[in-house]
């Protein structure tokens, strides 16, 4: 019995992993139909903005939840400006691009903070249920997927922004005749998505610490998910997340977590196969 | 006539190139840009000529390096293994060709699927350093990959390898002659028929061409030419390891194709060949960060030369001698692709 | 002519690379010595202060005097943590650099891709690191901590001090395989158990169902072989789980890159490891070392087991040198094979002549607010598991990597 | 009728979500037969089209071409039965040239000789010597239209679909497209799909139309155009 409660943890943080490192990804795809092959380092960018804002006196929640976002932001934004928006509308050659930007940033990270692993302890303490120890933090990262993906949901359905996002994607010609600079809608929710992006990688930072190439294992588990998920952000993301992090997790209890990832891929595989605009280009249409 | 002309000028120009180099680098040096110049053509290929952008081009090379050293160490016979890293490759890439095509995956959730393949033989490979995982006498050797397997020798001396000098020749050779089959491949109906399926798949299709079964063919020569890059890779490395399947590997083919110019043959050859030699010239003085300067030739390349720097010093030559514009089928499609 | 096709090739190199030309070599009156290590990409935490330490003792040397009379020369490739520049460039330190001897390589692979090159150009090869062992070549010399000399010593302790249920975690490659062999077999030896064994490819990061794995199955102790920044996430998880007050950990692996340093006090502590060196060993010629080292890079902080080992080798090969008066290839092995001694940061550590394997002080030391605490000495402890397969006396063209059965 | 019907669907139906856009649509068309089919916006004749061509799977019901059940088959099939297709939007390999685009079209059922040879005549017959070797996008659209229609000649089709062939054209160009139309439906049964009233008045013979996803009527051109339910639905929108 508690093995099953602790088994059914993990699997939610499976899930919530899945979801958190996959939202700025499925922002920035689900609206804007741009690819940022660099999410992953975004992800390691915001994770050593938590380490070293927390390791030069910023208390560690306000790290992971203030500064990471704003470091992703800031570098979202100037990214945008120089990069992306000259690509608009080409999704081959912004994936080629910020593909060339992951490995450029890779190469920065190590030249600015070495080939180590850094990181910091988690917070929260572990705690038990029945003869188990369990990560505390986990809970913490479960709490704050539903948090995100909640505040996304809110976003896109109950704010003027959101509205004002979804309609310049849509059509934006109609929404340019309403006013609205489709060119700054734009460049604010890529900023929106490299800000979650931000989030993601302080969030998961005591649980991974932060290496340069930790990005390469993040955009392929990000990538996988938001694509598997189709474009619509939240409930793309959500309904892949679940099932990709399922599969994930069982796996890696029934075995080692390397037949989970491949398990996850194949999975993934198939789903595309079989769905080949993804789960919500099929299901769940006209969703957010 | 023509192409038999172009055949003899294509040559010779290759054969002037063969042999200048040797002046400027050493064969050994050579040799690895050669098994590049093979790889990066075979995407050149499927993906400037077929429309098929390929994140995963390093599964087939990395077969191809794989199937070589396991079917040498079995049969003691290199020249097996040879085949075997054609064939292999080709026979993969034509499964999971025509599961992306005849289940027409579009263009981004083609990128996703050759991605994760690769990444899956990759993960895969890296947890095959256990005795249990061999294949016949072979281990596969994880992460540290298999060293020590028989390499190619002279066809007519089979004590006499193919080492240094003479594995550079035969590299060369076997470039010029897969850049002429490519070549007449594209000459071929079929060769036109993939370009204009590049231009426009609904129209081909409404000609009455079969898209899927096309597309599946032109992968699958792809997979077979990157297979031979791989066993080339492996008889110069003597060992060989996952890294062939890594991202950075993939991400180095698609840069490498990029930056030389998708939609030409000599482009992607010529970008393998130069950056490739960076990349070992970068190792001698460490300075920069490998990674953060390729990232940055990546980014200025899609930005500043969409089109490589082949055909743009191709156009720029062609307006400066007044002579007449060379026909050439060029690519656009990838400019405005998505 | 020589001399001009190498500048060519150099000022191409420098014209691709914006690079600054290298000082020339003039041939004969120099003894250049190759350093081929990762100098960036994943491994360079490793790879960058072993070219530092081949570099220390090259200064040392030339400062005394050099060799025979000659000055030492280094030529130091970065091989980028890529193992095919590892075959590149051990073709160019041979064909083109023509150098005496080549120090260098990390990863076993990485000495697999260039051992055969370098026994084929007739080049001498030291390779100064901890690896999985039984590597026999009359050619290659291996200065590093080999697993059975710190199973040997770490299991008995641990098997004494918290009991005899294991679960080892390894990382799934060549060395991870077989020392979790050698664990297993000295657990037995010491009347352990091993529960489980699990291995992870280098890149996993997330050890969250491991850890209850672990808890299911109720060791006594935790065994890690765990290797690389992506593993490092393990010891954060197990911390933040609470499971480094419950059940106790040895590693024979940790420490090797620093990652002691890495971790919080909290998250470190108590983990006992087992090498030939620890910074915090008190003896004089350690002392001398680490202010030497300090003089020269500005901080020890990099230093590691590694680093010393090359050091170790670098002195153990100039030694061999000064005793065949010459730098000959074959002179030098033989001079070797008497077995000579190097008495250093390391303690006193001698060329086992059957193996090419070194004889080393191996110590018990546990971790302790980021410092490695030695809790005792073992003095001059043979390669046991490459001795058990390798005898280049009766077999001096032995040419391959033993898989030492158990 | 029936019996000697190059193209006959029965019970034609497509479902997109929950919208009918095609509803149980029955129609025959003739040997050497040339038939328009119009209707306003959304009135389900594109979907129709594009059942006939392969490019839609149909909900329900069958299509047959020539007696073969070609229901759910794919473009490439269909067009390999002799079926010559022009899509709405100008449908031209962009990158490459006029001639390029034609002798693909040429080649597909030829050798490369009989290939060049079909290429020169259908580039005559339309008068696109001049543009032979320039890229199509390059092209007016116009022109574009025209290799279009060269495309779908060179492939020597007994049945041509076209969708809007007329659309874009300048008067003098619509002119050109009424002869050579006149000239293929000598050789070939005609489908066509058209806004353009003037462009239907001067070639059509029968004329089906569509609305709201059914044949509202099918009839000679003339009944047609004096129908007064077809002025309501039709003209009334059009307008």
């Amino acid at each position: 019995m508690d093995y099953a409660v602790v088994v059914i943890i993990e699997v939610l943080y499976a899930i919530s992993v899945l979801a958190l490192i996959s939202a700025g990804l499925a922002v920035i795809f689900g609206m804007m139909r741009v690819i940022n092959l660099a999410h992953g380092e975004f992800l390691v960018l915001g994770s050593y903005a938590a380490i070293f804002s927390n390791r030069y006196g910023v208390p560690i929640y306000l790290a992971i939840l203030v500064a990471a976002p704003l470091a992703g932001a800031v570098w979202g934004f100037i990214v945008e400006r120089l990069i992306v928006r000259w690509l608009y509308g080409r999704l081959i050659n912004t994936m080629l691009a910020t593909w060339g930007l992951s490995l450029a940033m890779m190469g920065a990270f190590v030249m600015i903070f070495g080939n180590t692993q850094t990181g910091i302890s988690a917070p929260i303490a572990g705690f038990t249920v029945g003869a188990y120890q369990i990560n505390g933090y986990n809970l913490f990262i479960i709490a704050m997927a539903i948090v995100v993906m909640a505040g996304l949901y809110a976003v896109m359905k109950g704010t003027r922004a959101g509205l004002v996002a979804r309609a310049a994607m849509q059509r934006p010609d109609m929404a340019q005749a309403f006013g609205y600079n489709t060119s700054q809608v734009y460049m604010w929710t890529f900023v929106a998505g490299s800000a979650l992006a931000g989030l993601a990688g302080g969030i998961l930072t005591p649980i991974f610490g932060a290496i340069p190439s930790g990005g390469a294992n993040y955009i392929a588990k990000a990538f996988i998910t938001v694509i598997t998920g189709g474009a619509s952000v939240v409930s793309g993301t959500l309904a892949s997340a679940s099932i990709l992090g399922l599969v994930y997790q069982i796996f890696t209890f029934l075995s080692t977590s390397v037949v989970g990832e491949i398990a996850l891929l194949i999975a993934a595989v198939v789903l595309l196969r079989i769905l080949p605009t993804g789960i919500t280009g099929r299901f769940l249409r006209n969703r957010v | 006539m023509k192409t038999g002309r172009e055949i003899l000028l294509t040559a010779i120009v290759g054969f002037i190139f063969m042999f200048a180099l040797p002046l400027l680098l050493s064969h050994y040096t050579l040799t690895v840009l050669t098994a590049f110049a093979i790889l990066a053509l075979s995407l050149g290929f499927v993906w400037g000529y077929g429309g098929i952008l390929c994140f995963g081009q390093a599964a087939f090379y990395g077969l191809g390096g794989y199937a070589f050293a396991v079917a040498a160490i079995n049969t003691q016979m290199p020249w097996l293994g040879f085949l075997a890293a054609i064939l292999i490759p080709a026979i993969v890439a034509a499964l999971l060709g025509a599961m992306m095509f005849y289940g027409r995956l579009s263009d981004v959730y083609m990128a996703v699927v050759t991605l994760v393949f690769t990444l899956i033989l990759f993960k895969f490979m890296n947890t095959t350093a256990g005795e249990a995982y061999r294949i016949g006498s072979a281990r596969l050797g994880g992460y540290n990959g298999i060293p020590g397997f028989p390499t190619l020798t002279k066809p007519w001396n089979p004590t006499d390898y193919l080492y240094n000098e003479s594995l550079y020749y035969f590299a060369f050779l076997l470039l010029i002659a897969l850049y002429l089959i490519v070549r007449l491949i594209l000459k071929s109906p079929f060769g036109r028929a993939l370009v204009g399926i590049r231009e426009n798949e609904l129209r081909a299709e409404l000609m009455g061409y079969d898209v899927r079964l096309l597309k599946t063919v032109a992968f699958t020569i792809g997979g077979a030419i990157a297979g031979i890059a791989g066993c080339i890779f492996a008889n110069w490395a003597e060992i060989i390891t996952p890294n062939m399947f890594s991202l950075g590997q993939s991400s180095e083919i698609i840069i490498w194709t990029i930056v030389g110019g998708a939609g030409t043959l000599a482009g992607p050859i010529i970008g393998a060949g130069v950056l490739g030699y960076l990349k070992i010239a970068l190792g001698e003085n460490s300075g920069l960060n490998n990674f953060f300067i390729m990232g940055i030739v990546l980014i200025a390349a899609v930005l500043f030369l969409p089109r490589g720097i082949f055909p743009t010093v191709q156009s720029l030559l062609s307006r400066v001698s007044l002579g007449r514009p060379r026909q050439r089928i060029s690519r656009r499609r990838r400019s405005r692709a998505g | 002519m020589k001399l001009s096709r190498r500048n060519l090739l150099k000022g191409s190199a420098a014209a691709g690379a914006l690079a600054a030309l290298p000082p020339m070599a003039i041939a004969d009156d120099v003894i250049k010595v190759g350093s081929i290590h990762d100098l960036s990409g994943i491994f360079d935490i490793y790879g960058k202060p072993m070219d530092k330490a081949v570099g220390l003792v090259i200064d040392e040397i030339n400062a005394g005097g050099g060799l025979l009379g000659m000055k030492l020369e280094k030529i130091s490739y970065d091989t980028q943590s890529d193992m095919a520049l590892y075959t590149q460039y051990a073709q160019q330190l041979t064909r083109q650099d023509h150098v005496n001897v080549v120090h260098g390589g990390i990863l076993s692979a990485s000495r697999e891709a260039i051992r055969p090159t370098l026994r084929k150009a007739e080049t001498l090869y030291f390779y100064n690191t901890q690896y999985e062992g039984g590597v026999c070549d009359r050619n290659i010399f291996c200065t590093g901590v080999t697993p059975a000399q710190q199973s040997e010593v770490l299991l008995p302790a641990i098997i004494n001090k918290w009991g005899k249920k294991i679960y080892s975690l390894a990382a799934d490659y060549n060395y991870g395989q077989i020392t979790a062999k050698w664990v297993q077999h000295y657990a037995q030896a010491n009347g352990g158990e091993i529960v489980q064994t699990d291995f992870f490819p280098l890149d996993v990061a997330d050890f969250g169902a491991t850890i209850t794995k672990i808890q299911e199955a109720k060791p006594d102790i935790v065994m890690s072989i765990l290797v690389g920044g992506a593993h490092m996430s393990f010891y954060r998880q197990w911390a933040a789980a609470g499971m480094n007050a419950k059940i106790p950990m040895a590693s024979t692996t940790l420490c090797v890159g620093n990652e002691h340093r890495v971790l919080t006090p909290a998250e470190g502590n108590g983990i006992m490891v087992a090498y030939s060196w620890s910074q915090e060993r008190d003896t004089t010629e350690n002392k001398a070392f680490l202010e030497k080292w300090q003089k020269a890079f500005g901080s020890t902080d990099d230093l590691h087991e590694l680093a010393v080992a090359t050091y170790s080798g670098m002195n153990l090969w100039a030694e061999g040198v000064r005793k065949a008066g010459s730098v000959d290839r074959m002179k030098v092995i033989e001079a070797l094979e008497t077995g000579i001694s190097f008495e250093g940061p390391a303690g006193k550590i001698t060329i086992d002549p059957p193996t090419h394997h070194a004889i080393n002080d191996v110590l018990l030391m546990q971790v302790e607010d980021q410092k490695m605490k030695v809790l005792e000495v073992f003095p001059q402890r043979p390669p046991v598991d490459t001795q058990a397969v390798c005898d280049l006396k009766k077999n001096p063209d032995d040419n391959q990597q033993y898989e030492i059965k158990i | 009728m029936p019996g000697n019907a190059v193209v006959e669907t029965q019970g034609l139906s497509v479902h997109f979500g929950g919208v009918a856009a095609l509803d149980r649509v029955s129609v025959a068309i003739a040997e050497k037969e040339l038939r328009c089919l119009i209707g306003p916006n959304g009135a389900g004749k594109s979907t129709f089209f594009k059942c006939l061509t392969g490019q839609l799977k149909p909900s329900e019901g069958t299509v047959q071409i020539r007696g073969e059940d070609t229901t759910g088959w794919n473009p490439h099939e269909i067009a390999r039965l002799g079926v010559g297709i022009k899509t709405q939007v100008p449908s031209v390999m962009n990158g490459l040239t006029a001639r390029e685009n034609i002798w693909l079209a040429a080649k597909r059922r030829n050798t490369a000789r009989q290939a060049d040879r079909i290429v020169a005549e259908t580039l005559d017959r339309l008068k696109l010597g001049e543009f032979a070797g320039t890229e199509v996008v390059r092209l007016a659209h116009g022109q574009r239209q025209l290799v279009e229609l060269g495309i779908v000649l060179a492939g020597k089709p007994w049945l041509i679909l076209l969708d809007e062939p007329a659309a874009g054209l300048t008067g003098e160009e619509v002119q050109r497209m009424v002869e050579v139309i006149r000239e293929m439906n000598t050789e070939a049964s005609l489908i066509i799909v058209e806004h353009d009233m003037h462009f239907i008045r001067s070639i059509a013979k029968i004329v089906t139309v569509f609305h709201q996803g059914r044949v509202l009527i099918e009839a000679p051109v003339e009944t047609v155009l004096a129908d007064q339910k077809v002025r309501d639905v039709y003209l009334g929108r059009k307008g």
